[in-house]
């Protein structure tokens, strides 16, 4: 039975390793950021979820210790890997993508919110001088 | 192991220390940065190595590694967190005020002008 | 006592004329001339005492494990020198009254002149050399005010530092001679002092006591070569000249040497240095005087001559030439306190003090002309006056001296200054007061107000009586003060105008044909002179102080050069050096004998990782961006590295300080430039090089060094107690919060300030030049439109409950296990500013309205009570305690006072971190131009209309 | 009465789940102390949450995470064997643009999340009127098909359970 | 002494959180609060010190766990006089700052409490490492107090302060690490009991360490090569901190004098007076180099502030001589020269502030409002730092002078002393006939709007000249005091009876040390441990 | 068992973190650099996890659990940074 349960969680474990490899080494590999950008944020989440779930189940079966709080590692890489890939294509977009170019268009009105302010025409922020005055509905500290 | 330890202290210590010697106020920060990290790890070494044997009371435990060096360590971070914030801003300030951020206060100057740096 | 009120009158008096000036110029010249009349009726009561042969003493302790004690005698020198200062000294203070013109601040002369006079009585009555040259140096200072007293003079400003910078060199060294002296015999109380000659001069340290003390002397009665100041300290008011520069301040020296004679004279080391500084400077002042057309010059030369004289008297080591010495003093002060104020009524009255613009005046002011007359006629050495007597005795004295076997050098020399001597004193005579009467006088001459040309004639009437009758009026002044001085008994001496025919006699006579030849050959001599170049002390003395500026400032101004990377490195250097040299200290080194843990592969992994970002971060430290990724990874290395030598407590605080540190940068990194140039030349990237690599050998080695040898700590104590003693199971927080709580209530403390001087610093940002850069700040780099995108903040929505709970978790198992409140602030802090960062400023601020410095103040508060806590129990600050309470469903759990001292670091770390980064963002703002958020994204899907903000 | 303190059950159902999962293990001590804070901190940090959405269709939740966590098992299979086997010049990587019938901020959030976790897209940029969806996709020969699979497989589900 | 020892250090702290929490917006009220705290301080102070010169050391033991293991206060002579020194400084820079400098930055008042809790730590604490929390506590507060009110000079100053404390703060981490690395204690007195016995293949590490820490005590005391930050930073200091910081130079020399005879004193065996032979020189080196700053200066700050560094040239001289004379000598300069540095300062900022854009500027100018009453503080200020009679400075350099006789290098100290003595002189000399008396040959006089006779900072700057009064005054009993204050630095077994219980002493080496001094130790070990509130 | 399949895991994520390493320091865009960054954070989640599973001990969840959480919240500093400069606006 224990060996079961160790082939089990170490297969879990070299698997969560193997993603883990495969989703830097994307980061090596792929042509550029965009292509880059699905290994780790895909890959690595898998594979570190996998070493995650075999910690689990390793101290839950063979320490004889109910742990379960790797989940909550998991739900939070769930919950932030998507936020990361968007912020970080953000950022490269913004400096090295054309969105009259490179991006298809939204289909609507508005153009990509990094772009296109809703409601306005403009479409590249020019550098902002000191002229704006700024509205204070909040008091400072 | 301890060699590598001692090591990765004194090339964190070097880096640190040069880059403090560098001209702006954010590579003297950065180096700061790395000294204090340098100091940290040097610190928590004044206990000696212990790998797996956290100072946290258990009856399953044998040995456990020489807390104090921790507990110094923590302040430490602390207090230079503390120490950093400042120095940040005050470099910010500064900047804002004389507008450069040479670590002087001199104006901006060329490579060739001279070997102030 | 009186005798220790006669010191103190002056000083107490000197705050009368500052108060008394209000009620006018004679109201505050009547108030400081009392107090001195005061202290002279003082003296004068303990004159038959002190003719009697007694010594009157005093004596306070004041700083006794030093010798330094208030106690004062008077015996007959201090008597002579006493009345000399205090009577000279009520004179002067009437003469100024009518001296001093309607816009001199009177009432700041007067305090001025009764802190010297009382300094100077000090020296004088003084029984221990440590109060001595405590007095000593107050003379240089009072005269320093006294002597820049008109102020608006560049010539008095000058002389007084001059001045200043003469006597107190003098006065330096001689504290030191002073100080050997006292340590030679074991006391510094003078009249022990005085009993321990042959103590003194036996010891291997009495050459150098002499010579320091020498110099206090010479520098302070203008002995040659330190006579050049006193002429310029002739720009003082003609008063101050009078009363400083002719009988009193300058003859504190000569009462030094008089009252040390007993115990350092009669050595050749005396004889060669008291006597040839003694002759040169008689000599050579006269000659110098001969040929100033200034009238106080004239008379300041004279006078640095004839202290020389009184010098060279008491060098000759002679009990006879000691007598003649204190002669010449009484002689000397009357008539040349009484020739001072004659130059000055001329000053006074007719503008100028240029001989050569004088002459005649004997019809236009007869009082004063007879008056200086007499007294320049003693000044020459003629008789029948008191100048001639003492003269007469010192070229006998000088004929019987022998200088380096040549006998006939001293009496030339001696006659040639006599000499010398009468012509200047004929000159004064001749040129000022005969002659025709001119009509080019700068002024309308005439003859003083009675007060002004009163005080010389008194002067002139005791040079008269003095002269005519000697002993009985000088006599036994005499007598007394030589008494003293010796130290035993009297020579046989007579004072007499009439000594029959002896070589005096003729040197005498020969110094006044000679005197009176060279008169008459002035003219052409003066134009010889003239054309001759001379050393001008002034010019010497400016050249050489502004030499030791320039020196000065070449030292310091290079050395501090303002460069904090030059600070830096040779703090560095410093360092490695010092601990280089501890360590070295010993030949042999022993190596460690402690195992050694083997390499494994994750922190192989963990070693290439560090050191590859070290370099990285070194070489592309000019992109600040890259620059504070690399770091970043150097933190997460690091942090690694405390979880791997189980630590970790302290990876979570590193972690969380990290992040902190990283949104801090970032902050500021948006303002400060982006790059760094590179201005670094190559050899100063591998000087710097260089002293980072030796820097990092040393804390590598150390740390080698002390990780291979074993140790015993106290923390065994600490593992042992944390659960008993102190309720917890993490001993690393245990330490915290209670074996050294107290580093933990100072480190929340630091962080608090942090965050209040952060406030500070920033506050100040909308003032200055720093606003108007804000206020024209130009964004360079293009940004998004997207200020809040929806994504973000949607998860930060879901991820602040989350984070919240996860900082509850980490705040309460810190006594148990890694955590604490610390962590469990960075972690809500880190919740908050996500928050921040998501949905912008204005937005979370709105809804946090938290109180971050009341937020920072309560954790202090609840810190610190939590150890008061403790003290109202009677316990120590900080002690803790710790129970078990069960309550039903939940159970049994464990409450400890550690955990409301945690609270406080808790809230102080949120306040801290809030507070900084939170105000740190409204330079941004500024810089930004852009509005302050309401609406957490700029476009919200679900709400129906457009958001107000676009709106607006 | 009720609904001013327990204004989102789900919420502090899964606060509670968290706080057990943090002291991973169980004690009825532990379970009330977290419904505790499962109860206050949403109350605490209702402002920073305004109009949270009332989720009621449990069911459908469920179903859509057992879908998700599939779709992200094979994503990863599949990623990974384009990163390793393909070269790099034979990807066939693009944009597509996904127009939105879902409005609700959460909905759309979990939708781009969801793409991000699954088969070779990654949710890159929305329109400024959150009207349309920019995916990046590594390797999508049929850019259509994916934008169809989205909207079907997900954004449908979605809009079950938030509007 | 009751709970009275933990006063200094938590009533400003508590102070402080109270003026952030209730009062920050009411400068009125913040000066109340902080000036009676002070006050408070003060008259705690004097009960310490009273206490301290009838007593031996006492311990407060925080958090009641036993020394070595928790962090323990010692009240003596010595941390007792620093308390009150720092109490008394206080009070004269709050009533000075209170007529209008708080007011031109924020939290100056709650700065100002926590600058003196982290003094008054540094005094008191037992424990090398709560001695660095201290250092930080104090240094923070200086950088917050010292950039008050910024403007450029004193940023880019602050800049340099900042970084180069911070380097200090990391050496300092190093040097006690290596110290604990080699003992394994951090209590000051157990690290007397354990450094002679360091086994000689340690001792290198040990040396190492301690010479290191030294160094970070001599950057605090401006010791010369490591002096650099000085100059700036008080020459740019807000006027009332740098008078305040008068006393921040004294906490390094305090930390020198405490560690460096206790741990590495006469009882520390192979490494006895380990840090005497670095400490000389540099001092020699660094009263010369300041007083050449003095006569090179073209601003008065600038004089000042090596005026300053001149002065802890003479005390370093004085301490490093490490003879019980010359302890008591160095002890009374340190009184002095604290009152005569911040009397400097605060009227260098009088006359500042009347002599507008002319500023500090040793330069001719016309004259200035109340240039008379200024002329007499500065004049007396200025030879107190001279060392010239009347006033304390030449009492303490007499004091010097004397102990110093014995010593090998006393030609050399005595040379340097007085030859540097005239170099003030003069410097001081020169300064004064600019400000005060060329003046008065240039027309018009220079109109600031200061004008009112500023009664609070004139009563502060005159305080301190009238402590330097009564220094000088009352030398007798203030030098009986500090004999016997030295005579406990000597005698160890003292301090690490009361830390460790007498016990320890006898366990130790270090006993001759009362022989050596020829004083008996007065403390009563026993009682002093049971009093210790346990 | 395991004990190899740990052992392959340190090597896998070991060889992870150089690769990121790499990325890092070659770039190209700032872009590059914080997601090399980013997923280091990742993988050292991973190598503290298997570590906790070689030495039988849940001591340094938390630590991972605080990697996950400030990983996430640098990253997207970074790129607010790169997006707009000022990250709290
Ligand atoms: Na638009
Ligand atoms: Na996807």
């Amino acid at each position: 039975m224990s060996f079961i349960l160790e082939i089990i969680i170490s297969a879990l474990i070299v698997i969560g390793g193997f993603f883990a490899l495969v989703g830097s080494f994307g980061l090596v590999k792929l042509p550029d950021l965009m292509t880059r950008l699905h290994g780790p944020t895909k890959a690595t989440t898998l594979g570190v979820g996998s070493i995650l779930v075999a910690s689990m189940l390793y101290f839950w079966l063979l320490q004889d210790s109910f742990t379960i709080h790797e989940l909550l590692i998991t739900l939070f890489l769930l919950l932030t890997a998507p936020i990361t890939a968007n912020v970080i294509a953000k950022a490269y977009m913004l400096d090295h993508a054309d969105p009259d170019k490179d991006l298809p268009k939204t289909g609507g009105v508005e153009g990509w919110a990094t772009f296109d302010a809703i409601g306005q025409e403009d479409d590249v922020d020019a550098p902002t001088t000191g002229t704006e005055p700024a509205r204070k509905p909040v008091p400072e500290l | 192991m301890e060699f590598l330890v001692a090591s990765s202290i004194g090339i964190l210590c070097a880096s640190g220390v040069y880059l403090m010697l560098r001209g702006r106020t954010f590579p003297v920060v950065v180096g700061l940065a790395l000294l204090t990290y340098a100091v940290n790890v040097f610190l928590l070494a004044m206990g000696r190595l212990a790998i797996d044997l956290p100072p946290i009371l258990s009856p399953d435990a044998t040995a456990y590694t020489d807390p104090l060096p921790q507990a110094l360590v923590l302040t430490a971070i602390v207090i230079s967190f503390g120490m950093t914030a400042l120095v940040v801003v005050l470099a910010l300030r500064t900047y804002l005020e004389i507008g450069n951020d040479h670590i002087d206060g001199l104006p901006d100057r060329t490579p060739e002008s001279g070997d102030k740096n | 006592m009186s005798l220790t009120l006669i010191v103190l009158l002056p000083f107490i008096g000197a705050v009368l004329p500052a108060i008394m000036i209000r009620a006018g110029r004679n109201a505050c010249a009547t108030a400081t001339g009392s107090v001195t009349l005061l202290a002279l009726i003082l003296l004068a009561v303990q004159a038959p005492a002190v003719f009697s042969g007694e010594v009157i003493s005093v004596r306070y302790d004041w700083l006794t494990g030093l010798g330094l004690n208030v106690t004062f005698f008077l015996d007959g020198l201090g008597f002579l020198f006493a009345s000399l200062i205090l009577g000279i000294g009520l004179l002067i203070i009437i003469y100024a009254r009518f001296y001093l013109s309607k816009d001199d601040p009177m009432g700041r002369f007067y305090v001025f002149l009764l802190l010297f006079q009382g300094a100077m009585v000090g020296i004088v009555l003084s029984d221990n050399i440590l109060l001595l040259l405590i007095f000593w140096e107050l003379t240089s200072l009072s005269s320093f005010l006294l002597i820049g007293y008109w102020k608006h003079l560049p010539e008095g400003r000058q002389g007084a530092r001059m001045a200043l910078t003469v006597t107190g060199a003098g006065g330096l060294a001689m504290i030191a001679g002073m100080l050997i002296l006292g340590n030679i015999v074991g006391s510094y109380d003078l009249s022990v002092i005085l009993q321990n000659t042959d103590l003194i001069q036996a010891s291997p340290l009495y050459v150098p006591a002499l010579i320091l003390i020498l110099l206090g002397c010479f520098t302070k009665s203008a002995q040659f070569p330190f006579h050049f100041w006193l002429p310029h300290a002739m720009a003082a008011p003609t008063p101050v000249s009078a009363y400083l520069h002719s009988a009193t301040m300058v003859k504190a020296g000569i009462f030094l040497m008089a009252r040390m004679w007993p115990v350092l004279s009669g050595t050749p080391e005396w004889f060669y240095i008291v006597a040839t500084a003694g002759l040169i400077t008689m000599v050579m002042g006269a000659w110098i005087a001969l040929f100033k057309d200034d009238l106080k010059g004239l008379l300041a030369y004279s006078t640095v001559s004839h202290l020389g004289l009184v010098t060279m008297l008491f060098g000759f080591g002679t009990p006879m030439a000691a007598v003649a010495g204190v002669f010449h003093i009484i002689n000397h002060a009357t008539f040349k306190a009484a020739l001072f104020m004659t130059a000055g009524i001329i000053d006074h009255e007719t503008g100028t003090r240029s001989i050569r613009r004088l002459g005649g005046l004997m019809h236009l002011m007869p009082v004063a002309a007879t008056i200086g007359i007499v007294a320049a006629l003693s000044m020459a050495g003629v008789a029948p006056l008191n100048g001639f007597l003492s003269k007469e005795m010192m070229l006998q004295e000088a004929w019987e001296t022998t200088w380096f076997d040549l006998n006939w050098l001293v009496p030339l020399l001696a006659t040639i200054g006599a000499l010398f001597s009468v012509a200047y004193s004929f000159r004064f005579v001749v040129h000022v007061f005969f002659g025709p009467r001119r009509d080019d006088y700068p002024a309308h001459p005439h003859d003083p107000p009675f007060g002004m040309w009163a005080p010389p004639a008194f002067l002139v009437v005791l040079v008269v009586l003095i002269g005519l009758f000697p002993a009985v009026v000088a006599g036994p002044l005499v007598a007394v003060t030589s008494a003293a001085v010796i130290g035993g008994a009297l020579p046989d001496y007579h004072l007499a105008l009439w000594h029959g025919v002896n070589p005096a006699l003729g040197m005498s006579i020969a110094a006044i044909i000679g005197g009176l030849l060279l008169l008459w050959r002035h003219g052409g001599l003066s134009s010889a002179m003239e054309n001759m170049s001379r050393p001008d002390a002034k010019a010497m003395f400016d050249i050489v102080i502004a030499r030791i500026v320039g020196l000065s400032r070449l030292i310091s101004d290079n050395l501090h050069d303002g460069s904090l990377q030059r600070y830096l490195s040779v703090m560095i250097v410093a360092a490695v050096a010092i601990g280089a040299s501890g360590f070295y200290a010993q030949a042999d080194h022993l190596a460690g004998t402690r195992a050694i843990l083997p390499v494994t592969l994750p922190a192989l992994i963990g070693w290439v990782l560090l050191v590859v970002s070290c370099i990285a971060v070194v070489f592309t430290h000019h992109n600040r961006l890259y620059c504070l990724l690399l770091s970043g990874v150097v933190g997460l290395i690091v942090s690694l590295g405390f979880v791997y030598f189980s630590a970790p407590d302290l990876a979570l605080t590193q972690i969380s300080v990290e992040v902190v540190t990283v949104i801090l940068m970032l902050l500021a990194l948006n303002i400060l430039p982006k790059e760094s140039p590179k201005e670094s030349t190559t050899s100063r990237k591998f000087r710097d090089g260089l002293i980072a690599s030796i820097a990092g050998l040393g804390m590598g080695g150390a740390v080698w060094a002390v990780m291979t040898r074993d140790y015993a700590s106290i923390s065994d104590y600490h593992l042992a107690q944390s659960y008993v003693g102190g309720g917890g199971n993490n001993v690393v927080n245990v330490i915290l919060v209670d074996f050294r709580g107290f580093d933990t209530f100072g480190e929340i403390i630091v962080l608090g300030i942090a965050a209040l001087a952060i406030f500070a610093l920033i506050e100040t940002v909308t003032q200055g030049e720093a606003a108007k850069r804000l206020a024209g700040w130009v964004v360079q780099a293009r940004r998004s439109k997207d200020r809040h995108p929806l994504m973000t903040v949607v998860a930060t929505r879901v991820m602040l409950p989350l984070a919240l709970m996860v900082g509850a978790y980490i705040f309460l198992r810190g006594h148990g296990e890694p955590g604490g409140g610390f962590i469990a602030g960075l972690v809500v802090s880190i919740a908050l500013i996500m928050q921040y960062m998501a949905s912008g400023f204005g937005w979370a601020q709105n809804r946090l309205k938290a109180n971050y410095h009341g937020m920072i103040a309560l954790g202090v508060l609840a810190a610190g009570i939590t150890g008061l806590a403790a003290v109202v129990g009677g316990f120590p600050f900080l002690t803790s305690d710790y129970g078990y309470v069960t309550w039903p469903i939940v159970g049994t759990f464990e409450l400890a006072s550690a955990m409301g001292f945690d609270l406080g670091v808790f809230l102080t770390v949120v306040g801290a971190v809030m507070l900084a980064l939170a105000k740190l963002s409204q330079v941004e703002r500024m810089a930004g131009h852009v509005e302050i958020n309401v609406e957490p994204m700029d476009h919200d899907p679900s709400a129906a209309a457009p958001s107000p903000s676009k709106e607006a | 009465m009720l609904k001013r303190y327990l204004p989102h059950p789900l919420l502090t159902l899964v606060l509670t789940a968290v706080w057990m999962l943090l002291i991973n293990s169980f004690s009825m001590g532990a379970l009330v102390f977290g419904l505790l804070l499962g109860i206050v901190i949403p109350v605490i940090t209702s402002a920073f949450w305004p109009g949270r959405p009332k989720i009621t269709n449990y069911r459908g939740v469920v179903e859509y995470i057992l879908v998700v966590l599939w779709d992200i098992l094979v994503a990863n299979v599949i990623v990974a064997g384009l990163i390793l086997f393909r070269r790099a010049d034979r990807l066939d990587s693009r944009f597509v643009v996904v127009p939105l019938d879902i409005t609700s901020s959460e909905g759309i959030t979990a939708l781009a999340g969801t793409i991000t976790m699954t088969p070779g897209t990654v949710s890159c940029d929305l329109s400024a009127d959150a009207r349309s969806l920019l995916v990046h996709c590594l390797h999508a020969p049929d850019p259509q098909g994916v934008v169809d699979d989205i909207k079907s497989r997900y954004e449908r589900r979605l809009k079950e359970i938030f509007e | 002494m009751g709970h009275w020892m933990i006063v200094p250090i938590v009533l400003p702290a508590i102070m402080a959180a109270l003026i952030v929490l209730a009062v920050r917006h009411d400068i009125v009220l913040q000066r109340v609060f902080s000036i009676a705290a002070t006050v408070a301080m003060v008259a705690v102070a004097v009960a310490l010190v009273v206490y301290a010169s009838g007593h031996g050391p006492e311990m407060y033991a925080l958090g009641a766990w036993p020394a070595p293991f928790g962090i323990v206060l010692v009240l003596d002579r010595l941390s007792a006089m620093m308390v009150l020194l720092t109490s008394v400084l206080g009070l004269g820079v709050v009533v000075y700052a209170s007529s209008q400098w708080d007011k031109r930055g924020k939290h100056f008042h709650a700065l100002f409490q926590f600058q003196l809790m982290g003094i008054n730590g540094a005094f008191l604490t037992g424990d090398v490492f709560n001695l660095f929390v201290f250092f930080e506590v104090l240094l923070i507060a200086s950088y917050g107090l010292m950039l008050h009110g910024a403007g450029a000079e004193r940023l880019k100053a602050g800049v340099q302060y900042v970084v180069v404390n911070l380097t200090g703060s990391a050496l300092f981490l190093i040097g006690v690490g290596l110290i604990y690395g080699v003992t394994g204690t951090l209590n000051m007195a157990d690290l007397a009991v354990k450094v002679p016995l360091v086994t000689e293949g340690d001792q290198a590490l040990l040396r190492a360490g301690a010479l290191i820490l030294l160094l970070v005590f001599a950057v605090k005391a401006a010791l010369v090569p490591i002096h650099f930050w000085l100059p700036g930073t008080y020459a740019n200091a807000p006027a009332p901190v740098a008078a305040l910081f008068a006393i921040m130079t004294k906490v390094g020399a305090y930390s020198i004098l405490r560690v460096y005879s206790l741990a590495f004193g006469e009882g520390a065996g192979d490494m006895a007076w380990l840090a005497a032979p670095y400490l000389m020189p540099a001092a020699l080196v660094t009263l010369a180099l300041g007083m050449t700053g003095v006569l090179a200066a073209k601003r008065l700050n600038g004089l000042i502030a090596f005026a300053v560094i001149g002065s802890m040239g003479t005390l370093l001289i004085a301490i490093s001589l490490f003879t019980p004379d010359a302890m008591s000598a160095g002890l009374y300069y340190l009184l002095h020269s604290t009152f005569a540095g911040a009397a400097l300062f605060l009227i260098g900022d009088l006359i500042m502030a009347r002599r507008g854009e002319q500023g500090d500027h040793l330069r001719t100018a016309p004259g200035f409002h109340q240039s008379g009453l200024l002329a007499v503080l500065f004049f007396g200020a200025a030879i107190a730092m001279a060392g010239m009679p009347p006033l304390s400075g030449f009492v303490g350099k007499l004091l010097i002078l004397d102990a110093a006789r014995e010593s090998d290098l006393a030609v050399w100290i005595w040379s340097v002393i007085l030859v540097t003595s005239l170099m003030c002189i003069v410097g001081f000399g020169r300064a004064g006939s600019v400000l005060f008396w060329k003046s008065a040959s240039v027309e018009g006089q220079i109109e600031t709007g200061e004008t009112e006779w500023p009664v609070l900072p004139i009563v502060a700057a005159g305080g301190m000249v009238a402590a330097m009064v009564a220094l000088t005054v009352f030398a007798a009993p203030i030098v009986g005091y500090l004999d016997a204050t030295a005579a406990q630095i000597f005698d160890t077994s003292g301090y690490i009876g009361a830390v460790l219980g007498p016990d320890a002493v006898t366990a130790s080496d270090g006993l001759s040390i009362s022989e050596m001094t020829g004083v008996e130790a007065e403390t009563d070990t026993s009682e002093a441990a049971a009093g210790s509130g346990q | 068992m395991i004990e190899y399949a740990l052992n392959f895991g340190f090597g896998c994520v070991g060889l992870a973190l150089l690769f990121n390493l790499w990325r890092l320091v070659a770039g190209p865009t700032v872009a590059d650099r914080v997601l090399a960054v980013d997923t280091m954070a990742i993988n050292a989640i991973a190598l503290i996890v298997l570590y906790g599973i070689g030495r039988a001990t849940s001591m340094y969840f938390e630590v991972s659990l605080l990697v996950a959480m400030f990983g996430f919240v640098s990253t997207v500093a970074y790129c607010k940074f790169i997006l707009r400069g000022d990250i709290i606006e």
